[in-house]
């Protein structure tokens, strides 16, 4: 078995399928990561969903301002030809088909790319925010996950056994192991581990795959 | 003459009566009304219900709310914050109704409510535990969901400068819900930290024109939650 | 027969019934001239539906802005403390319920406050513009009319037969003769013009009035 | 990178199909993307559906188009003004489409359009004729009709100031239908006085962010209504 990705590379990985003038959401948590590995020579405009458009990088000490956090609540900073705009204003943008990417986490994703990502069901408090929002109105949907659970359990399931956050809106995950696309002919695998064999892939998915044609190697420079 | 800046704190919320509902404007620690939310706490005002983005943490603003037991239900999109222990114990003992909401689907039923919809169709939670019981409609070849307006009676609202007609100007993120909660209720109260003269504001630049606003109350330093918990957390610790 | 109002004194006696502080929407046309004959000591806002607050008078020569103009299409100003904003937003504005008082004019008004006043049917070109999300929203709908058609027709009928601009809508009527309450009542006589008989003021009427208790006479000052 | 500065009206609008639909907006002469308009008079795209509040004075603008021939619907609120006479002439003729839309109603279903909104309720125009054959529905005690998204596939759009993200800034009430069109359309082209560089617009006067523009061309002296119609009559009058 190959070495998976960590979470660096995945985020690499995700930058690589972001196109020059994309206006992307980044989700809570590692897809977070994915503004660090962006290829330099494109020009990416991040959205926050609580009103920011053109967010930048977290404050140099003495820079920050409590009134511009992102969505995790974490400080934040707004680039040139950045814009302020309310919630509702922020979610029409959203929910009105604009965003040309968003990037989330997942706990389950299912063969017609379900995306269960909200609560674990047992969750003594549940929150949702905006991904609900998110996964139906961008025009794609990136997940990005380990492709087991720590458990060992696959994350790609024939049916999501947990509470959906939205149905087939998943356009392509991206985990440590594969990249697999989302459509109406169901899992196609476009890139997977050099060395990982398709048997084994298939093995640690719960639901049937199929190999790309011109199907290439997963691969991510040492990033730590 | 038109006047809406009122003198203190404690006049602004005065006539908050238990059982109000209350739109809460603010996201994490951006624009969230501190200092009027600590007032009403003060006041000691019952059985209220709060619409807002999330329930606070440590025990500032909506927590204090909450954790003094004011708070009988909260409506909002994301309640579990780090150190947001207050609402988890409430929810965990049953002691308060949590109505969970998409917060696309928050901001626009809050703005229905501002705008004069009825109600209205969004994609938004079709196919989700969120979706359960609501009208399903096929438009256009698309799923949607019927969602109502969320009116208020009070809007507790926090903006950077207003002026005595009620304008508002917001700085940076902290608009968030600001403009459409200033819409949606019956009586919309603004904590601002400088009242300047009328005509100082961009007409440009005004995200919530004076209209829809009632009370402004100038704090020119206001409680910032990150002190405030920071300081929380000092005092458990030591 | 008492002289009725003109048309600037129906606009006077408009402007007697807007309170200190409120927020006003004029219809284009004769509720134009409220804005001329408000009381001084009252501060009173204009919107105009295409997306201004705070609406001042027309323009000073050389100061006139082809991106100022009202609800009319003519020239106007920004007062200081007046504020721009979209369609969407302006509307949700009136619809929401937030306009005070918007003043219109009317061809026909039903017992029951219906009002007909965007169309007389056989207009070659009909236009409605923001009349019915006016009467939709405003707290309070005044009317200002002559009391009578050009041929002496009643403008106040049982049921409107013109195409309605909205129903139930309609709360005062200040006509040339008299200003008159809509309710659940049905119209009440609030002033009549010192000398108009009651009698002659229910004919000219087409639907049975009530005379308040506390009627006063109607009156304005001499302004042309 | 992203560059959005086109650099011509030819090349903004070159992709303007016979049969397209159309948001134009502009609110008399405030606003309204005349010099847009008539490159594409000049190109003859024909069999449009144009969504505007008026119709064009004179033959100027909108009318232009109608004049030409060019324009089979037009869905607007008040098409009749001073000197319309060529949307009253086709419109008697019997050779145009006209849905006549209230004022509001157009800017929400424009919005909801650019908002993901599949339909809302309003009470504007309940028990007039524009409310036949529309789905009625009380909520709460109240009437309400169902009313529908307008997208189109293009937006012709005029602005103050604009960079090559997109953003755009309105002057006064030129802003009008700008912002919901912007939304509303698959291709947003925009006529702007200025372009500025990116970080010159104050962020928080920008009322239609970047994402909702594709395309921005510099038009430093806009062609005015008002000097056009006058021109027109007095070559009329000659």
């Amino acid at each position: 078995m190959p070495e998976p990705l960590t979470r660096n590379q995945i985020a690499w990985r995700v930058g690589r399928d972001v196109p020059d003038g994309s206006f992307v959401n980044l989700g809570i948590g590692m897809p977070e990561l994915v503004a660090n590995f962006l290829p330099e020579d494109r020009e990416i405009v991040f959205q926050s969903e609580n009103g920011i458009l053109g967010m930048g990088p977290r404050p140099e000490p003495g820079e920050e301002d409590e009134e511009l956090v992102n969505a995790g609540k974490k400080l934040v900073t707004l680039l040139p030809g950045g814009s302020f705009f309310h919630h509702a204003d922020s979610f029409a943008m959203i929910r009105g088909g604009h965003i040309d990417i968003c990037v989330l986490g997942a706990f389950q994703i299912s063969e017609t790319g379900d995306l269960a990502n909200w609560t674990t069901g047992n969750d003594a408090l549940p929150g949702v925010g905006g991904a609900m929002d998110l996964v139906a109105g961008s025009k794609r949907v990136f997940i990005m996950t380990t492709h087991n659970t720590k458990g060992g359990d696959p994350k790609i399931v024939k049916e999501c056994t947990l509470p959906l956050t939205g149905k087939g809106c998943v356009s392509t995950v991206y985990s440590d192991i594969a990249v697999i696309d989302f459509g109406p002919d169901g899992p196609i695998v476009r890139e997977k581990l050099d060395g990982l064999e398709f048997d084994e892939l298939q093995e640690r998915t719960g639901v049937p795959l199929r190999l790309a044609n011109d199907w290439q190697p997963l691969e991510a420079p040492a990033l730590g | 003459m038109m006047n809406k800046i009122t003198g203190s704190l404690d006049e602004a919320i005065a006539d908050i009566h238990d059982g109000a509902v209350i739109h809460v404007g603010g996201f994490g620690l951006a624009g969230s009304p501190i200092d009027l939310l600590h007032a009403l706490a003060d006041k000691g005002t019952r059985d209220l219900t709060i619409v807002s983005n999330n329930a606070g943490v440590g025990r500032v603003g909506i927590a204090r709310l909450l954790y003094n037991g004011q708070v009988s239900k909260i409506v909002c999109s994301f309640p579990r914050q780090q150190n947001s222990t207050v609402i988890d114990d409430l929810h965990r003992e049953g002691k308060i109704e949590l109505e969970l909401v998409p917060q696309g689907t928050l901001a626009e039923r809050i703005r229905a409510a501002g705008a004069g919809v009825g109600g209205f169709y969004t994609p938004t939670s079709v196919g989700t535990p969120l979706a359960e019981g609501k009208e399903h409609r096929v438009i256009d070849g698309k799923e949607y969901v019927l969602e109502l307006p969320i009116h208020a009676d009070f809007a507790l609202i926090k903006a950077e400068r207003g002026d005595r007609w009620g304008n508002l100007v917001y700085h940076k993120a902290q608009r968030n819900f600001g403009p459409p909660m200033c819409m949606a209720a019956d009586t919309t109260i603004v904590q601002v930290r400088q009242v300047v003269d009328l005509g100082e504001l961009d007409p440009e630049a005004i995200a919530t024109p004076s209209i829809f606003v009632d009370r402004v109350v100038e704090v020119p330093d206001p409680l910032s939650e990150r002190v405030l918990v920071a300081e929380e957390e000092k005092q458990a610790n030591a």
